[in-house]
């Protein structure tokens, strides 16, 4: 079993109103850490064993025609543990 | 009798919320988020919307908001507090009620008419109603799948702290399709259909939802 | 990127500019040259070309508008017309409403859930704009086949994105249209129309005008959105690396929308704006320019004072700039601390950036230097004007001369499976799907939404004022006949509101086309323009406003021509309605008007795939008389219900009504099946106790309408003659195909 | 500038209608590859220069405050890069 992770952000031109939200509300509850905040999606796909080449290739694909649009999103697909 | 209705940004029901205190026959007070001050009123409702735009999660960030701590303080020493739909979520959020509020099982926003139970009608906000009694009035969120774990569950059900269920089938994949549910003394509520809409068949589809604001009335008589 | 500057412009007279990337032709950057007197700056040329393009300055369509205010009746209802942000309507007891139709199709198309979003967050501006509050919305909208593998992809992000905005702001939805054909497919129409109302006393202008007065920006940041034109413009003639890639979709953000409109509501309140202009199309460009143009003098801004969500933009960005949720307002300086007060309250961003002159230019400088100065009128309102070649197209004769061959159902079994097929038909199937994302109740004051024929709100709780909305379109007959087609659509939905009993008061459209280059297209569309002149000429109906969208087409193949036309009605009790439905057995039914075999451009056929024959010819004399029957009969309380006939004709108001309530009826008629799939305009079902048949029947010839009785309400059934189909079975047909197309 | 992310996902025992839908479209669409899919919420906080351990705490607080609800999810806090 292992997990694939893939990663959805907007892309860093497109309005975040998600994160723009979360980025106000810190400092009123008296964080003063954060420059800006963006907020993405991340999905954990469970797959039998180890992926293969050709089942990554296939999350990629499945990433660019499900997971994200293309238009405002950017995704990265990566093998977890 | 003052029935506090807050404002938060982004709060759409509130003016419903206050029609719906006056049609009962008490004063509505529109209480600020921003203002700590609760304006002598003797209950509180938490009206729908979205406020801070639910970007988050619905009710994380209002949770935090002045008003709300005061309403906190006061809604511990007894004080009766609803919360509808946005309110529910706020409530739950701040650990005020039990389990959250999630996403719709068919992740869409759903607004219909819908069919709900009494299942406690000893609370502040549900004496009006006879135990048992069958209600229709709107049903209409994004996120109003009631969730909790197991042993949760099992106190509320015991404890008899469901106030209503929806009747058929599931509309939001809620568990135990649990609509409402109430803390152990009965003074806070959270209610995920909106009573306001339904106080007049005009203008919704029954006017059943009266008795949630005209129980308040009774309970502060009572007090 | 270097900065071009006013005196730049005039020191370098050759220097080549990338004006045809902009849209503009040769001879309109000549005409820009003439009135400037020299080349323009990068941010004028910017400036122009986006206000000069077809979106902005209705170039095409401006000849042709031109009927609307020259044949308009004059009517004392109107407050303010054609021109301004909306139209105004007096509706009574001192209340004004406003109410507009905008489009927003081709952003829909790339990203279904922000360009439909986005287009309801735009037209309640145009609303709130006028001094109004806005009170519901409609989306009238339009796909390729329902079963179409796009179809899938666009209409459910449209539909969560019309309810994602909508429902965020606080806005009941109180009806649209969801119709499909083939012409939509790689070009969905997503129409959002805004209701408004506010006091006559606080009806606000887009007017700049006292010199000294602060020009104030507020509402979101600035970001790079909608703006790629002028990025070629950045890139090519400045030779830098070429800018940061710009957003092709916008995004909104309804919370801060709804934000804005509490925000704006409470600094109109208190009375302290001179004028005021939402940002849309072209931005600021569009708002400085129509603000100054709009008032008396001239205006200057200080554009780098504009807060930006993305500090790389260029000034000519910033001016082209579409991000969502802004507003701008001409405020007197003794106002501007309670102005900034309430901004502060609500946590809405706001920004002195500029003030009104006593001049005549518009002045824009960029940390300190000029790099607009332009007569404002010259890039608001004197646009190019084109008289687009116009020609009959070729199809026209040829379908309207094709003789339609359907096949009529003449067994038992054959209408009864008509009655199911049209009940289930995506074009005639419950819309639940869709409205069920979509809150009605919100503001506690819908009285009718979907499925009625008109949506109505309540606007006074102590008088019971109300208004009335209905949008329609026919598409097919305006592709048979596009002055007909106008008309009957406006015919049908100014009965729509009548069947009600409210009185249709003024209109508004959205006229949605191909490409206006093409002389066919603007045929249609002059055709369109002239039968909704003379519509609303006949009906004494005035237009308040609308919006042209040209160059609707998947690559040569424009759509239908589609005007959707909307007509705002007032009822003076709104507890008095007649509804859609009868909730009762025993009450006698009446078909109110006559039916001939009109087929063409009907459903039937549409299901036949048979697109031929001649639309049916508008008689308006005989609708007004029959609105005036409509209303008539609501005041005397006759109607117990009352439906309109469309699309599917007499077999889908019987369907309608029976389901709504789920009374059935039986009914009995002579040559069924052109009387219950015929689709002659003008028709409406009225239900009324069977002892008040004198009193409709003096009516009816008061009005000279023709009536017959076509059955009785009663039985969990329809009973059409000898054909019998239980409610539930008819129930699953009606209700089974969005869910079975579009998912649980 | 550092950037700390912070994955939030629902606990394995609450309903994951979104995962789920997402888990019953990929094999519509002919990708095959998944056992279960999760979605959940990916948080990107850039901050001044390299984060100390104070503000690291100052992170998980926030995360356990504000950006998850303990109640129904789970969240990680790591530095990027
Ligand atoms: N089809 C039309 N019928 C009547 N008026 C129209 C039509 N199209 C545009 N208009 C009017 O032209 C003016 C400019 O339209 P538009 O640029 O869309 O306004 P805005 O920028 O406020 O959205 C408005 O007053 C609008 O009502
Ligand atoms: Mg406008």
């Amino acid at each position: 079993m292992a997990k694939i992770v893939v990663d959805v952000m907007l892309k860093p031109e497109i309005l975040d109103p998600q994160g723009t939200a979360v980025a106000a509300a810190l400092p009123r509850l008296g964080f003063s850490f954060a420059q800006s905040v963006r907020q993405g999606k991340r999905f954990e796909i469970e797959i039998e064993g180890e992926p293969t080449v050709e089942q990554l290739a296939q999350v990629e694909k499945a990433a660019e025609t499900l997971l994200a649009n293309p238009v405002i999103e950017t995704f990265t697909v990566r093998v977890e543990k | 009798m003052k029935v506090g209705v807050v404002t938060f940004p982004g709060t759409l029901d509130d003016r419903d919320a206050a029609r719906a205190v006056r049609f009962a026959g008490a004063q509505a007070v529109a209480l600020w988020h921003a203002d700590s001050d609760l304006h002598g009123v003797d209950a509180v409702i938490l009206p729908g919307g979205f406020s801070y735009g639910d970007y988050l999660r619905c009710g994380a960030i209002s949770r935090f908001a002045p008003v709300m701590q005061t309403i906190i303080t006061r809604a511990g020493e007894g004080m009766p507090l609803l919360g509808i739909c946005n309110g529910f979520q706020v409530l739950c959020e701040a650990h005020l009620l039990p389990g959250a509020l999630t996403r719709n099982s068919e992740l869409h926003f759903l607004c219909r008419d819908q069919k709900i139970s009494i299942e406690n009608n000893k609370t502040a906000w549900t004496s009006s109603y006879s135990q048992g009694e069958e209600i229709v009035i709107p049903l209409k969120n994004g996120e109003g799948s009631f969730q909790c774990d197991d042993a949760t569950l099992a106190r509320l059900e015991g404890d008899g702290r469901i106030v209503a269920r929806y009747v058929g089938e599931n509309p939001n994949g809620s568990r135990n399709l649990i609509a409402g549910i109430t803390n152990e003394r009965g003074n806070i509520v959270g209610l995920m259909p909106h009573p306001e809409h339904a106080i007049d068949s005009l203008t919704g589809p029954s006017d059943q939802g009266l008795g949630f604001f005209t129980s308040v009335l009774t309970a502060m008589v009572n007090k | 990127m270097s900065l071009d500057t006013v005196d730049l412009a005039k020191n370098s007279p050759t220097q080549v500019q990338p004006y045809a990337e902009l849209g503009l032709k040769e001879d309109e950057y000549a005409r820009i040259k003439e009135i400037l007197g020299r080349r323009p700056t990068s941010s004028e040329l910017a400036m122009y070309s986006v206000m000069w393009s077809e979106h902005c300055s209705y170039k095409s369509s401006k000849v042709h508008l031109k009927q609307f205010g020259d044949k308009a009746v004059k009517s004392d209802a109107l407050l303010v017309g054609i021109g301004e942000n909306a139209g105004v309507v007096d509706v009574g007891q001192g209340y004004a409403v406003t109410f507009k139709i905008e489009s927003h199709n081709h952003p829909s198309f790339i990203e279904p859930y922000q360009g439909a979003a986005t287009g309801v967050g735009g037209i309640v501006r145009d609303i709130l704009t006028m001094g109004a509050r806005p009170i519901a919305i409609m989306d009238p909208l339009r796909f390729g086949p329902a079963d179409a593998a796009d179809t899938k992809r666009v209409l459910p992000g449209i539909i969560a994105g019309v309810g994602g905005y909508g429902n965020c702001l606080g806005l009941p939805n109180i009806g649209g249209e969801v119709v499909f054909d083939e012409t939509y497919i790689g070009n969905p129409l997503v129409n959002a129309l805004c209701v408004g109302v506010m006091r006559h006393d606080q009806i606000k202008l887009a007017k700049a005008s006292g010199a000294g007065n602060l020009v104030v920006l507020y509402g979101a940041k600035t970001g790079g959105d909608g703006i790629g034109g002028v990025s070629v413009l950045a890139s090519e003639t400045f030779g830098s690396t070429g800018p940061a890639k710009r957003p092709a979709v916008q995004v909104g953000d309804p919370f801060v929308e709804k934000v804005l409109i509490e925000c704006s509501l409470e600094i109109f309140a208190e009375d302290l704006v001179v004028g005021i202009q939402d940002l849309g199309g072209a931005g600021l460009s569009c708002a400085t320019s129509e603000l100054a143009s709009g008032g008396s003098g001239g205006m200057k801004v200080e554009l780098d004072r504009v807060p930006l969500r993305d500090p790389s933009l260029s000034p000519e960005e910033i001016l082209m700039s579409e991000s969502q949720e802004r507003m701008c307002a001409i405020v007197e300086p003794r106002n501007i601390a309670r102005f900034l007060e309430i901004c502060a309250k609500w946590d809405v961003t706001v920004t002195v950036i500029g003030e009104v002159t006593d001049g005549e230019r518009l002045e824009i400088t960029w940390h300190g230097d000029l790099i607009v100065d332009v007569p404002p009128r010259t890039v608001a309102h004197e646009g190019p004007v084109y008289d687009r070649p116009l020609a009959k197209p070729e199809y026209v004769d040829r379908v309207n001369a094709e003789i339609l061959s359907l096949p009529m159902p003449s067994t038992d079994e054959g209408i009864k499976e008509a009655i199911l097929k049209l009940a289930g038909t995506p074009n005639l199937a419950d819309k639940s799907w869709v409205t069920d994302q979509y809150d009605k109740y919100v503001q506690g004051n819908t009285i009718q939404s979907q499925p009625d024929d008109s949506g109505m709100v309540r606007i006074d709780e102590n008088t019971h004022l109300g208004v009335a909305v209905a949008t329609d379109a026919n598409a097919n007959w305006s592709y048979l006949n596009p002055y007909e087609g106008a008309k009957l659509a406006l015919a049908e939905a100014a009965r729509n509101i009548a069947t009600a009993g409210a009185v249709p008061l003024a209109v508004t459209n959205c006229l949605n086309f191909g490409s206006p280059e093409d002389p066919g297209v603007m045929w249609q569309f002059a055709e369109t323009v002239r039968g909704l002149a003379d519509g609303c000429l006949e009906m004494g109906l005035p237009i308040t406003g609308g919006n042209v969208s040209f160059y609707n087409q998947t690559g040569t193949v424009a759509i239908l021509p589609t005007p959707v036309i909307g007509v705002l009605g007032v009822i003076d009790d709104v507890r008095t309605r007649t509804p859609m439905s009868f909730d009762r057995a025993g009450l006698d039914l009446y078909l109110l008007g006559e039916t001939h075999e009109d087929f063409a451009g009907s459903e039937w056929a549409y299901m036949h795939n048979q697109r031929g024959g001649q639309s049916p010819v508008a008689d308006l004399q005989m609708a007004m008389r029959l609105n005036t029957l409509l209303v008539a009969g609501r005041t005397d309380k006759l109607f117990v219900a009352a439906h309109d006939l469309s699309q599917g004709g007499l077999a889908a108001t019987l369907t309608e009504m029976v389901l709504r309530k789920n009374v059935g009826a039986t009914i009995t008629i002579e040559n069924t099946a052109t009387t219950l799939l015929s689709e002659t305009p003008g028709r409406v079902v009225v239900a009324i106790n069977p002892s008040d048949k004198q009193t409709l029947i003096d009516l009816a010839k008061k009005h000279s309408i023709v009536i017959n009785k076509i059955g009785t309400t009663g039985g969990n059934q329809l009973q059409v003659n000898n054909v019998t189909i239980p409610l539930d079975l008819l129930r699953t047909e009606h209700t089974q195909t969005f869910p079975q197309l579009f998912g649980r």
